[in-house]
């Protein structure tokens, strides 16, 4: 099937992709609006040889990957805000004890129970905040299906590479939406992993996977051998410009989905006249700053847009800081800005720059 | 006479009322709620014992059955 | 071609999401770009179901929509919910089995077909839906009947049986939108 | 629309003003509404609206809130026991307290709030509603479902070998010494659906007393693919020789388990 | 003893001070370094007929909270980094449902399990990502047993004022140590709360304390009201400026144990001619831009002080931008940076500033 | 350093190899100790060193990974079965897999965790520590708190009436149908420590066929504020009557509640 | 005064907490400010245990020290991992009765004295830590005796057998460091 | 002659091994080991009858037993 133009779900697309890079064991919980993934793997692995377990809930899910990633295999989960909320704690324990594993979250509207319809109000959660302690792991967010595709084999390579725990973001839009995809025709990557913990052969010392370090000096020790490391994550920054070349002057900034239907409002604006462009993280974390240190010199103003209230835009507005002006526009709870909502946002920014 | 009272914009024609009357009584009609179902309702009501069975098993509490006292 | 999408909206089982993703096939064998998405389960049941299909030979931005090109309404919910919310002359395809009155708004383009009856006439109730699509392809030429007959074909590989029926029951409604829109 | 009760006529049946008048969002013959409205029914007979405050979960029952017509909170997926102590512990104790929970919200990731609920005595009253699947995510497999039975992520039947059993929460919670009531019942039949109620009202009558569970056992025609008719028939035909509809505790019937113990945590006796 | 100097530790007077705000209901779980809470409150609280109870694990504690907070009583529970990471999704309801309800988080070594030694590794979750969705709460960060007192009483008030969980966060420092403290006299604030699940009296509606909207437009409307909610809670800022009155050269910006122990090194700094003074955001949500703001023009350096690798800076960063330079200085895994280390962090600048 | 074997003695006892060198951290006369070296006796006497996965828990025994020379995995409080599901799940069937946990991380945070992957018949091997306290964190009271023992948390003694009774897990675990073998025994004498020891030797050989627990009741003198001597004293006193030293379930011993269930899951027969 | 700090080392039971605690309580009643700092659980046991009071007429700063003005040491394992981090010519007072060695660094103040056997002769072999108290006020002066004692009958105040003994085994440290430190 | 081997360095000072001793043949000395505790001490090793009970019950694995082969 590579190489074949397929029509996709997005949540079946990136279970296809994980399969394709080499994870054959999943562990999660059902949640709205991702469970098709789990559902997919429940039977595409077992023929395979794989696992595919339903966890007795999300906290269970993300232990389990931490003992079959310390184990020594690709394994991955995936869940939707609250319940990737619930899996804040053992992330954490992933980070600390250096377990290489994937995590999807499918974001849905919160806060609390919120509902099940597409948002993005996790990015705080996901880039500052998923677990105690000083830790960061990659966050790649996808803004296709095709792209979800792509990025679910770099995910797990970046988790072996780094040892440490990768997150995809989509919302569910990205989750539920089906359209074209084609599966790359590349033999996943292998990676040596001598620390796994999968029976101490008699010629070496036994592996031990493992956050605690009682002595603050040896734990401080580790902490700074994991922030050289989140350090280097920083080469690992993706993004894309996109119509930015010819200097516009006003730059949208969107991630996921939020940025296609951006793309769509940037075309129809170009059509009047309008010279906008698009910036667009792929990487949440590491933060793609240096793709968008250039744009901030020769554009006019800023306009983020999310499908939250504004969490993006506070890495824009930390970066761009008061060199240029930087606006937001957000819906929430589930509502999708539509393509009529950013035009108009920015022929309203458009106006008043002219005005100014 | 005994008398059932269906609630037909609850009715979701699940037909659990259907399969619990002993007399029969009950059947889906032609119509169509505003939900879309084609809601039951009662033929033959001198039938009815009032046995109450049919609002006991409707899962929307769409049912009401009421007996009519003896004379006198 | 521009950019077009279509809502496509009914109760659950009438097989609205069957005929999206058959037209979303459709499109994409074509050569097209194409999304297709469900109103995924309010996780509620009852009430209606709808998806939309946004078809274009550009990359698609968004593939929600709140003022659609078209609709095609399989029941009176549906029909209440999206003629207003269509695109000046926009089109709405009617199923006058279950929906017992005309398009309010004045501006819109309309195909009236009574895809129960049809489709019971072809042998299959069940392919009321395919007729729906067929007025709704004859209507508007987004893409070729071959490209969905194919599409039929693989959608029901397994059940040739069905295939047949519903290809017939798509060429019907196909058919029946060559006198209209008015 | 229900008419006005004629002066020559009595009532067998009208719908409980416990209950809204929310049309309930659930698929056409989902036991979840019998139970809704024999909860309802024990809390109007027993005159405690004023003092009920209701718990629900998430599950397909998560807008219970709008069909009880009493103070309600909305708890997070499995922890309703948890939101349900915290309610009981805090409000006076002639309050009736009650969490209603699916097997997916109770059983599996639920499954620590509510042992530890009922091992510390929690005077609540849980209804639980076993129907063998994970209604609301559209029909994933539950720790009830059974050996065999095809959800959609048990593709191929669960299988034992992988999976396990069926877990049966009322047998594990009589081994806890606390319970004052746990019981099993179906809603699968008129007989079954009047025994329940009446175990809900003994819960009920009980939950001063202690900890009170109520297991149904319930259909899911959606869920189970078959017609609500034919649900009944396949739960009476598969569940219950594995769920047992028995009354495993009740004052007067106290299984050896429950016995308490009360040590004098004396290292010996001539100390 | 109200009045009185008691030489007590910081974990039993934050335990007191919530019980004299009003607090008789706590439900916790024991970790290091804070178990003293719990202990303090199972002696305390029966004999007050309040409710002291062991929950089996931090989810279902958090989750109490809920219960009781929405049936309207003060509440609170308390943990350390792990714990609290498992309290994430429930938080998350707690802001969603608008429950007011205290927690209070004595940080430790992280990630993972990482050790019991004080640390301030959570302050980024803390202000940014405590659960899934659009949210947030106010985060008091008090520097010393005392004001560790003094906030206790104010995070009562603002839960209910706001009907939002407020969050108290501090290392184990604070926690373990002793110190002299006297407790405030006064009265707890009473709170109406006509919403509480309490029973449905007949004079009233039914309540019901929900976080779920499946209708988006709905759930965006209830989330924009929270978030007019959160842009009131601007105005709890809270700062210190210290020895900032005579524009020093070089501010420090630390916040609790480290801002007591920036405020000794700034003696010595200031004893040996340095021009140096502090600047202690008390609410690391809302951070207190407010009053940094009037310090950026005067202040020729910024020095961040934190026993983590580097959270609270970014906030400074994102406000200075690059209107002053903003250095860093951090210890983690339970190191607590010292006075000498903090002077001679302050030389270097000092020496690099006039070397500029 | 112990001395070399002269040529004409016998070893009754020597220290096993499965054991570091390292010294225990565990307060005088703590059992965890004995526990440890128990497991590593039957790892060394099976010859299994190198295809033992361990997963040590958050509790006293945190450290475990420092003592047993076996490839091993430190999990987070309570999650030590989840993670030994995650490792057994994806290792060759031939590994074998044990968790050690203390009773606060087993049978109160980690309550879900122990019964669905006993439920799901895991191929692991659960030895449980049941020393009626917290240990670690200094004495707090566990779920299987003895009725009026003073913990820090319970400083009037465990009130049954607030916080119920201990919590037995064998018992419950024996509700369940896929556990292999389900037994307690104690540490409190050597006839204990030696019976212990053939329960842990027959749960590794069993655990190809299933889940295999093994809780051991233990002492905690320093929780219990008591000497070691007059700990295991307490412990055959005032424990051993709540929590019987007992084999629930092993092969040939099978309760009622372990049969299988394998229904055809028609509506009816004439379908 | 400046500021000053001791941190406080033995094995767990030694009673070294008290005895900071003690001190703590004296100088908050000779209105200082005051912390005091356990060294808390290594959520392991044994090992030694050690606290850290610091004493000041301003604001304290930190609670916790690295290189403390003197150290009370009780045991062998004490004192090899506190002498080496003294501030120059700061303070040690040794317990002889369990430390066999003399100090090892020639800058620092020292104070000998043989606790337990002292505690010992005084009736109450667990006022060892009284006596080592003692000899670090004594030695330093940092708080009048009068209000340790006070403290320490405050301490044991449900116990005033204890407080007797303890006292008197205070005044003996107390005496004992008159003649020192060398 | 039958050997118990105590490792000093390891004992805790429990005194488990002393109360399991039929022979009431281990006790407390009067060292103090590294760790600060008191270790104990075997006394009248003829009469040790190997039987292991002391090392069965130490948590430390501190000590070792062996038993003389009978001559011949
Ligand atoms: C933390 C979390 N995990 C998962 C979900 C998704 N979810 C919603 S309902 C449900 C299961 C419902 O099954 P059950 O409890 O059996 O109730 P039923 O719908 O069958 O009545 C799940 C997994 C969620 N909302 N929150
Ligand atoms: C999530 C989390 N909660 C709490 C703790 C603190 N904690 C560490 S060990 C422990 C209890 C240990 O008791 P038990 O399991 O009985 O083991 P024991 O020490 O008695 O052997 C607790 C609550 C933690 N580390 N992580
Ligand atoms: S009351 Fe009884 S007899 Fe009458 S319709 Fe209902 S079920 Fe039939
Ligand atoms: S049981 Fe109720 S809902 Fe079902 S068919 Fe009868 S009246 Fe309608
Ligand atoms: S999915 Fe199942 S449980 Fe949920 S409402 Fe439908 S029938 Fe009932
Ligand atoms: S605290 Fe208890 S369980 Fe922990 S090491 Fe000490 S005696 Fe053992
Ligand atoms: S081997 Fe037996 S007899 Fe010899 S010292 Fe040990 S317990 Fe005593
Ligand atoms: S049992 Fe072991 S640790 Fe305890 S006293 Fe004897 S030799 Fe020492
Ligand atoms: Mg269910
Ligand atoms: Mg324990």
């Amino acid at each position: 099937m590579a190489g074949q133009r397929l029509l996709m779900k997005g949540t079946e697309a990136i279970a296809e992709a994980a399969i394709r890079a080499g994870c054959h064991h999943f562990f999660g919980y059902p949640i709205t609006p991702q469970t098709e993934i789990p559902e997919y793997m429940s039977v595409r692995l077992p023929p395979l040889g794989g696992t595919y377990l339903q966890a007795e809930s999300e906290v269970a899910a993300i232990n389990m990957l931490y003992g079959a990633g310390g184990a020594g295999v690709r394994v991955m989960t995936s869940s939707s805000s609250p319940g990737v909320a619930l899996m804040s704690e053992g992330f954490s324990y992933l980070v600390g004890a250096e377990v290489p594993a994937v995590i999807v979250n499918i974001m849905r509207g919160g806060p609390g129970l919120g509902n099940i319809a597409p948002a993005q109000g996790d990015y705080l959660e996901m880039t500052r905040g998923f677990g105690h302690g000083d830790m960061h792991a990659i966050v790649l967010a996808p803004s296709t299906v095709q792209e979800a595709v792509d990025v679910m084999g770099l995910a797990f390579d970046l988790a072996d590479e780094y040892r440490n725990p990768v997150v995809v973001i989509g919302d569910g839009l990205l989750g539920q939406m089906m359209e074209p995809v084609s599966f790359p025709d590349t033999e996943p990557k292998v990676f040596d992993k001598p620390w796994a913990t999968t029976g101490k052969a008699k010629s070496r010392p036994r592996n031990i996977t493992n956050s605690l370090y009682l002595d603050a000096d040896q734990l401080e020790a580790h902490v700074r051998d994991l922030d050289v490391k989140f350090q280097r994550m920083d080469v690992e920054q993706r993004a894309e410009c996109w119509m930015t070349d010819d200097h516009p002057e006003i730059v949208i900034v969107a991630y996921g989905t939020m940025a296609r239907i951006a793309k769509t409002a940037i075309r129809q604006l170009r059509a009047k006249g309008l010279s906008v462009g698009l910036y667009r993280p792929i990487t949440a974390w590491p933060f793609p700053s240096r793709a968008l240190e250039p744009l901030v010199e020769p554009t006019r103003a800023f306009l983020t847009v999310e499908m939250s209230l504004g969490q993006l835009v506070q890495d824009i507005r930390a970066q761009v800081g008061r060199r240029r002006p930087v606006s937001f526009y957000g819906r929430a709870g589930g509502v999708v800005p539509t393509v009529e909502e950013i035009i108009s946002q920015v022929e309203l920014l458009h106006a008043s720059l002219a005005a100014a | 006479m005994n008398r059932v009272v269906i609630d037909k914009d609850r009715c979701k024609a699940c037909e659990m009322c259907v399969s619990v009357c002993n007399k029969e009584l009950i059947e889906i009609s032609d119509e169509l709620n505003a939900k879309g179902y084609h809601p039951v309702e009662l033929h033959d009501p001198e039938q009815c014992t009032a046995c109450g069975l049919c609002a006991l098993v409707c899962p929307e509490g769409g049912i009401a059955v009421y007996k009519a006292k003896k004379a006198g | 071609m521009a950019g077009t999408d279509v809502v496509m909206a009914g109760f659950g089982g009438q097989g609205l999401m069957a005929i999206g993703k058959i037209l979303a096939k459709a499109a994409m064998d074509e050569g097209l770009q194409v999304t297709w998405l469900p109103s995924y389960g309010p996780e509620m049941r009852g009430g209606t179901a709808n998806c939309v299909v946004v078809i274009d030979d550009q990359p698609i931005g968004s593939p929600v929509v709140r003022q659609a090109h078209a609709a095609i309404v399989m029941n009176k919910q549906s029909i209440d919910k999206f003629e207003p919310t269509l695109v000046d002359h926009g089109l709405l395809v009617i199923n006058t089995s279950l929906i017992d009155r005309r398009a309010e708004r004045g501006d819109l383009r309309t195909v009236y077909v009574a895809a129960n009856e049809v489709a019971e006439s072809e042998g299959s109730g069940k392919a009321a839906n395919m007729v729906m699509l067929g007025a709704y392809v004859g209507a508007t030429g987004i893409v070729s009947p071959k490209a969905v007959e194919y599409a039929i074909a693989k959608t029901f590989e397994e059940k040739p049986k069905a295939a047949e029926s519903s290809v017939r029951a798509f060429r019907r409604g196909y058919a029946a939108a060559q006198g209209q829109p008015s | 629309m229900i008419e006005p009760l004629a002066t020559d006529e009595k009532v067998v049946f009208e719908r409980t003003e416990v209950l809204t008048d929310h049309a309930l969002h659930y698929c056409p013959g989902c036991t979840h509404g019998i139970a809704h409205r024999l909860i309802a029914e024990v809390i109007e007979e027993m005159d405690i609206q004023d003092r009920t405050i209701g718990v629900c979960p998430v599950g397909c029952s998560v807008l219970a809130y709008q069909y009880f017509d009493v103070d309600i909170q909305q708890a997070a997926h499995g922890r309703a026991p948890a939101v349900a102590t915290g309610i009981r512990r805090v409000l006076p104790p002639d309050r009736y307290v009650f969490t209603y929970q699916g097997d997916g919200d109770l059983a599996s990731i639920g499954m620590g709030e509510i042992l530890h609920a009922a091992n510390r005595g929690e005077k609540i009253t849980v209804i639980f509603l076993n129907n063998a699947i994970y209604g609301m995510t559209g029909g994933q497999m539950a720790p009830t479902t059974l050996p065999g039975q095809k959800t959609t992520t048990s593709p191929f039947g669960r299988d034992t070998a992988q999976t396990g059993h069926p877990i049966r929460m009322c047998e594990m919670l009589n081994t806890l010494v606390e319970p004052v009531l746990i019981a099993r019942g179906s809603l699968s039949s008129p007989k079954g659906i009047n025994r329940a109620k009446k175990l809900i009202r003994q819960a009920f009558e009980l939950q001063h007393q202690g900890f009170t569970f109520v297991e149904l056992l319930s259909t899911c025609p959606t869920g189970w693919g078959i017609t609500p008719t034919d649900a009944v028939k396949w739960l009476d035909r598969n569940m219950t020789p594995f769920f047992p509809l028995q009354v495993f505790r009740e004052p007067g019937a106290m299984p050896d388990a429950s016995h308490k113990y009360a040590p004098d945590l004396k290292v010996r006796d001539e100390a």
